[in-house]
């Protein structure tokens, strides 16, 4: 099998998630590259939870709509997703809980409970039942186990065992060259990109779906601190105040708290303090549906804070540009002495994807105080940038929500001082255009680079634009700085262009409406806003329409 | 000119209250090292005070003086922190990081000016205004009673709770040195006379009386010295001092907990 | 004289605001049409204040850079603005505090003192001299005195009538035939024009340039209810829940106010609550200058809450826009129950402006429950728009901050219930946009109508444009009402136009960036950004650069 | 189905507190005149009884359940007003807007589902959480120690305090009849189990017991009551029942003042 999908279902607590991931990280030893999609709902226990594993051998990242195999913990899975099953799929289920008719019945629970094994290790069952049906030597099992399973592992081994030899083989899936690679959620790849440029200390106040930045640090010993404090506005300006004395700080929240945080945005601006807020979409307006996906804060990201002001907003679209982007926007912060916008959603946070660092990622130095003469923190320069110092060292050290002059005392009555301190920002704006100006990277080509059709998308919208974009020879671009907008590199994409096709997930049209802004009219609208991520069948359908 | 004296010129009303403050406070850190000094303000005629003094300063928003402060400890728990706040900063817009940084004992030392009304603003109601107080926008006497933001504090677990007054100059410079060698969070609630909106000059020279130093660790007896005066009547005795003080571990202590342990690379590895 | 300006200056304290107000009445009363700029810095005492009061036989809306009369309370009036004088000013000034070799000098203090007055009362002293000065007759001077001042009326009539006696008459000021009008600010208007619309609740933290909405309502008797609370987060959510109870509230701030309100209009926006917001800019970003004026919230405003929003803002330049969409605003809100913002700047709160009501503003009713069958509170409808009812009332009235079903349930596992509600919405925002499409003066159109040269403008950039534009032939488009946008409008006047010029007080050019947003480039930017506000000899200056 | 009951499916755990408090308040206020209750909640499992009770409701944000009650009182001082809220929705994110309207004594029943931690984002830690507890913010335990609520709302000047147990379904109807009965603030803490994160339920079922109204007016008999159980000990008696009550103007009556006597047009002639 080339691309295939394991959807593995259960209620809230029965451990599906984590089910796929083992199913995951068996076929990723294979040497398949992997996808996982979660979906919960707003709730701890009950409700219906599953995950889809899509592995194959190619990278991809993001699912299907129809699935190869169901793996069914609860009778929900089986009505919610047996129409998606393709021709020759396979279900197995769980006996205990489920009649059916077809699929391969097995009694986990019963055999989990014959064992003496607790009710979760029922999940050991179905996913052994899997590896065996589709023919995983027990070894390759075990060793997966062995590295994922902290507890009882002698006991989750007999039952795996008892399952291998009751259940028959029906295929046998290959093991491929590939190299395996690390399973990792966006989230998680973010953390590490950071850490990789120096972050210090992480503050946060939980929001879904941003919480497991906090929750993946805090487990771990990078030497990053984490901090959760009573609310999104001092975590915003607690992090501008530890970055003032000189620590590399991010922060990490969904919609809500983003807008709480906006006054602090502003400050940050006026300040010149270095900053990396995670944004995390999730579907809106206000809470909206908290556990889905969305990218309809890309405006309001854009234009936050009051005042005139210029930041970075990058829209990574999976693990390795998380990574990668973690990384460098945390630098790019610190050098342009800027509040620095993650933009990414539910689906990118949350989704696991096969990470191959590519880019190697250091911290890089920002602007120094040389240490000579009387300090001045907002000293005017030709590009805008002043020399940092911290407080704690020689120099003293003054910064402000005010107007101010080049030491950072207010400017009120000195309308002079006032225009010469915007007109400073205004410079290290145009230099940050110009950094921008400069990247390659900061959008990226897909599909057919010289069609005259040119499908234009961002962030979790990617992955499902370019897969259905082969199927009709589009080119397709990839918006990842957002701001300062790229907008020499796609110019010169849209150079032949006949027709513009917009894919987002919000109902207004965001993205396009940014393209308007800078001369570029999108002729077509894909947009989906269910709160439901955007599947590459749905793009194909509306691509019929328009093409 | 004094090495902690800045260039910049003072707009505080004549007669104001934070003149008072601002001396104090010079007097009390000039010994201290003030390279490693850093002072945090609000927004408000107190905040002033950042561009009044020669040492490093984090002049936040209005309200957010405080976690700008703790920001700062976490980073760098060599500095010495003071936070300059207001009332209407740090009771009204502010409140939520005054009682979560006591509650977490942040090593900060804030130094609220209380001239009980936003002043800057010119002069509405604040939680400490006094009962039926008449400001501009509500010129018929505010609808609110007072709260005690000392009460409020213990009650929120505050190691260190003073009480000065910008009148008495020598007890403030006294108590705020206090505050600073006090590791962990205190609390120095300084009367502070507004003569262009609210001038207590005389009630409070009048009132006000110093307590010594006695029993600090017992919360009763500290409770009992916070609501002599329960921020009512013009002729009640306003102890100041210092009225509780107990020793707990501080917050950067218990929150700055990561060892480097792992790399980056050995949890991808772990990931696969 | 057709048209001149007085400027009064003093301490902080000293009162010079008021003494330029009973100026302006004086000469009110005489026919002459009145606007007043009031610049003061953020102290209490001290520093330098000052008022200038342009009297014109025709409408004005805007200051003049020179002025004609210097009404000098201390030094500091005279060394800032003596450059400003017109060749044949006059200087009146207080020789008690001030030494000059020009100038009438006349010892306000010490004629106060020795008639027994307190130390305020030398700027009564200072009036009277300048209306014996100008030839007012002393009784229009009593009679306006006596409106005006509360206190020891005729210890202040004993001052003014001696120096009646003591100064030389040096001109005549003709009575006008005008009506007299009121003389009100900005913000003054805006509170009396949602009053008559209805206006129950007021809500506020102070912030300054709003402040005094909150200031002027709780001091008048109007059956306004003013509330201050404890931060800007509980007036927005205060707001909104009186809203659902029935009562129209409106809530006013700046910026950073603003900032922290953006959560409530996403909340809002999904439970689709009417609200009227005041957001008067001053100069930014976060504190920034905070007593003087800018235009650099726009982007901000436009784009508030996380989520797909459409709301409506509208941006008044004087007392009249002021009065008219304070009232139109609110039952704006209430007919499309949604968030609405009224955005001015410090330039039109705090100006006093004359008022002539052109527009009858009364309350309009919203669309009510007809109290048949089961209560939806956001029932499906073709235009959007569900009927309202309130709790308290025969319904149960269920609004919230999730995305939920007609009634206001939880829509989370539904994606088709998520789908129509999303919908329902968008079809509102095409109400509103027909709305807008519909409304003759959402752009008000001056100078040379068939210009080929368009100069484009918003709020208190709109009165200096329109007096510059006038040397130059040009036509100024003022765009009043910013969203939805008012397309339709700008288009048809723009059919023959060659050259767009875009005027405007901020550094980005936001009002622009929306322009092209909307496919309209404006080819020459005249941007301010130095706090002070823009005056029309700069709109000329900047405009011979161009034309 | 009761008429009290919505269609819509509960998505609490097996065996939550929450059922508890469902149950008793429908209990409370079965025989009130329904169209006139009012309930708001604000983001977190409490929050969801939102949905569960078939009165009219608004379920506002993550923090904001209280000033949306109180807007909706100022709006219709006719209406009972209650707010389910969490101890991370009003002692975390929201307490500015918990101690202005107690010290404001807005005239609302606040029903605070302590469950001592955040529950609906997987269980970090709140101002309430327990010394050192390990939740998956805090794996190596919480570096901040527990405040008592009730003991800051007693300093913030509420008029009425209570605690009740989900798990005594009698004394939570009982307490919440009194807390809507009583006019102005009322803040009733209930002690909510958690069965995913944080399961107290045997804890409270032995600890708990409840003191009868006695002394309802004493500060320091609320207080001593209030501090007998801190949010620490697992082998301490807790105290549920009334522990404060007195009288004082609500907020509504302070506030809604004005009259109508002026008109728009009176105020622009005097203007000219
Ligand atoms: C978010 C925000 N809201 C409101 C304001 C307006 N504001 C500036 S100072 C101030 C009051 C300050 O009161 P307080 O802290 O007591 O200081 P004081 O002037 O009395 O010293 C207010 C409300 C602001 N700057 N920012
Ligand atoms: C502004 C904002 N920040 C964060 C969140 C995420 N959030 C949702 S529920 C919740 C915690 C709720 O805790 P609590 O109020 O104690 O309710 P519980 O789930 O424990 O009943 C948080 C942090 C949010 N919805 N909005
Ligand atoms: S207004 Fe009051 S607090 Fe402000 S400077 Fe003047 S006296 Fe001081
Ligand atoms: S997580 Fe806890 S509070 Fe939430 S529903 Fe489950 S048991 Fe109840
Ligand atoms: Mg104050
Ligand atoms: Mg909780």
């Amino acid at each position: 099998m080339k691309d295939f999908t394991i959807l593995v279902g259960g209620q809230a607590g029965q451990g599906s998630r984590k089910a796929g991931l083992v199913v995951a990280k068996i076929l990723n030893n294979l040497g398949y590259r992997i996808f996982i999609y979660d979906d919960y709902e707003s709730l701890i226990k009950g409700g219906h939870s599953f995950s889809k594993i899509r592995a194959s051998q190619e990278k991809v990242l993001t699912q299907e709509d129809k699935v190869d195999f169901i793996l069914a913990l609860n009778e929900e899975t089986l009505n919610k997703h047996r129409s998606k099953l393709k021709d020759n799929g396979i279900i197995i289920f769980n006996a205990d809980k489920i009649k059916s008719q077809d699929g391969i019945g097995i009694n986990i629970e019963t055999i989990t409970k014959e064992e003496g094994g607790s009710p979760i290790m029922a999940n050991t069952a179905m996913i052994a039942a899997f590896a065996k049906t589709v023919g995983i030597e027990f070894n390759l099992f075990k060793a997966i186990l062995e590295k994922e399973i902290k507890k009882y592992l002698d006991l989750n081994f007999k039952i795996a065992e008892r399952i291998y030899n009751d259940v028959e083989q029906k295929l046998k899936l290959e093991k491929l060259d590939n190299k395996p690679l690390p399973l990792i959620t966006g989230n998680e790849a973010l953390a590490l990109g950071a850490t990789k440029a120096g972050l210090d200390i992480y503050y946060a106040y939980p929001m879904t779906p941003a919480t497991s930045i906090l929750h993946f640090l805090a487990e771990h010993k990078l030497g990053v601190n984490t901090i959760q404090l009573e609310n999104e506005i001092s975590v915003i300006i607690s992090a501008l105040g530890s970055a003032y004395a000189g620590k590399r700080t991010m922060i990490g929240t969904s919609g809500g708290g983003f807008a709480l945080m906006t006054e602090g945005i502003s400050l940050a601006a006026i300040a010149e303090l270095p900053l990396v807020i995670v944004n995390s979409q999730r579907t809106g307006p206000a809470t909206g549906v908290p556990t889905y996906t969305g990218q309809s804060d890309l405006n309001f990201v854009l234009n936050a804070g009051h005042g005139d002001i210029v930041k970075f907003t990058v829209a990574p679209s999976n693990a390795e540009e998380c990574y990668e982007w973690g990384g460098r926007l945390l630098n790019l912060a610190w050098k342009y002495q800027t509040p620095a916008v993650l933009l990414i959603d539910k689906e990118i946070s949350e989704s696991t994807f096969n990470l191959e660092v590519k880019k190697e990622i250091k911290k890089e130095e920002a602007f120094l105080w040389n240490r000579q003469g009387d300090y001045k923190r907002y000293e005017i320069t030709e590009n805008g940038i002043s020399a940092l110092a911290f407080p704690g060292d020689e120099a003293v050290v003054k910064v402000t929500s005010y107007e101010h002059d080049e030491f950072g005392f207010t400017a009120e009555d000195k309308e002079g001082d006032i225009v010469a301190m915007q007109e400073k920002r205004l410079r290290k704006y145009e230099s940050m255009q110009e950094e921008v100006d400069q990247m390659e990277d900061a959008i990226k080509i897909y599909g057919k680079k010289d069609s005259k059709n040119v499908l234009i998308t961002w962030g979790s919208s990617t992955a499902p634009s370019i897969e259905a974009a082969m199927n009709f020879d589009l080119k397709v671009i990839q918006v990842i700085v957002l701001e300062p907008f790229p907008i020499v590199q796609i110019l010169k994409e849209l150079e032949d262009t006949e027709l513009i096709i917009c894919v987002e997930q919000n109902a207004l049209g965001q993205l396009a409406s940014l393209l308007s802004k800078n001369g570029i009219d999108a002729s077509e609208l894909i947009l989906k806003y269910s709160s439901r991520v955007l599947q590459k069948e749905e793009v194909e359908d509306l691509l019929k329409e328009i093409i | 000119m004094n090495k902690l004296d800045t260039n910049y010129k003072n707009t505080w009303c004549p007669g104001c209250g934070n003149f008072g403050i601002l001396v104090a406070f010079k007097k009390a850190i000039e010994n201290e090292d003030l390279s490693k000094i850093v002072i945090t303000a609000g927004i408000g005629c107190h905040a002033k005070i950042a561009d009044y003094i020669n040492v490093s300063s984090f002049y936040s928003l209005h309200g957010r003086s405080i976690p700008a402060a703790e920001g700062i400890k976490l980073a760098n728990p060599d500095l010495k922190v003071i936070v300059f706040s207001g009332d209407g900063d740090s009771l009204n817009e502010g409140i939520s990081h005054l009682i979560h940084a006591a509650k977490r004992n942040a090593d900060i030392t804030v130094i609220l000016h209380n001239n009980r009304l936003f002043a800057l603003t010119t002069g509405q109601f604040t939680a400490v205004s006094e009962e039926d107080f008449k400001g501009k926008s509500t010129p018929m006497g505010s609808p609110e009673s007072p709260i005690n933001p000392l009460e409020l504090l213990l009650a929120a677990n505050a190691t260190f709770i003073a009480r000065s007054y910008s009148g008495n100059i020598k007890h403030l410079e006294e108590t705020i040195k206090k505050g600073i060698a006090h590791k962990g969070f205190s609390i120095i609630e300084v009367l502070e006379t507004c003569v262009s909106f609210y001038d207590m000059t005389d009630v409070y020279n009048k009132n006000t009386y110093v307590i010594p130093d006695s029993n600090l660790e017992s919360r009763e007896e500290a409770l009992k010295k916070i609501k002599e005066w329960n921020y009512d009547a013009l002729d009640k005795k306003i102890p100041l001092g210092v009225f509780y003080k107990v020793q707990k571990p501080a917050y950067f202590e218990r929150a700055l907990i990561s060892k480097k342990e792992e790399t980056v690379e050995q949890i991808l590895e772990k990931l696969i």
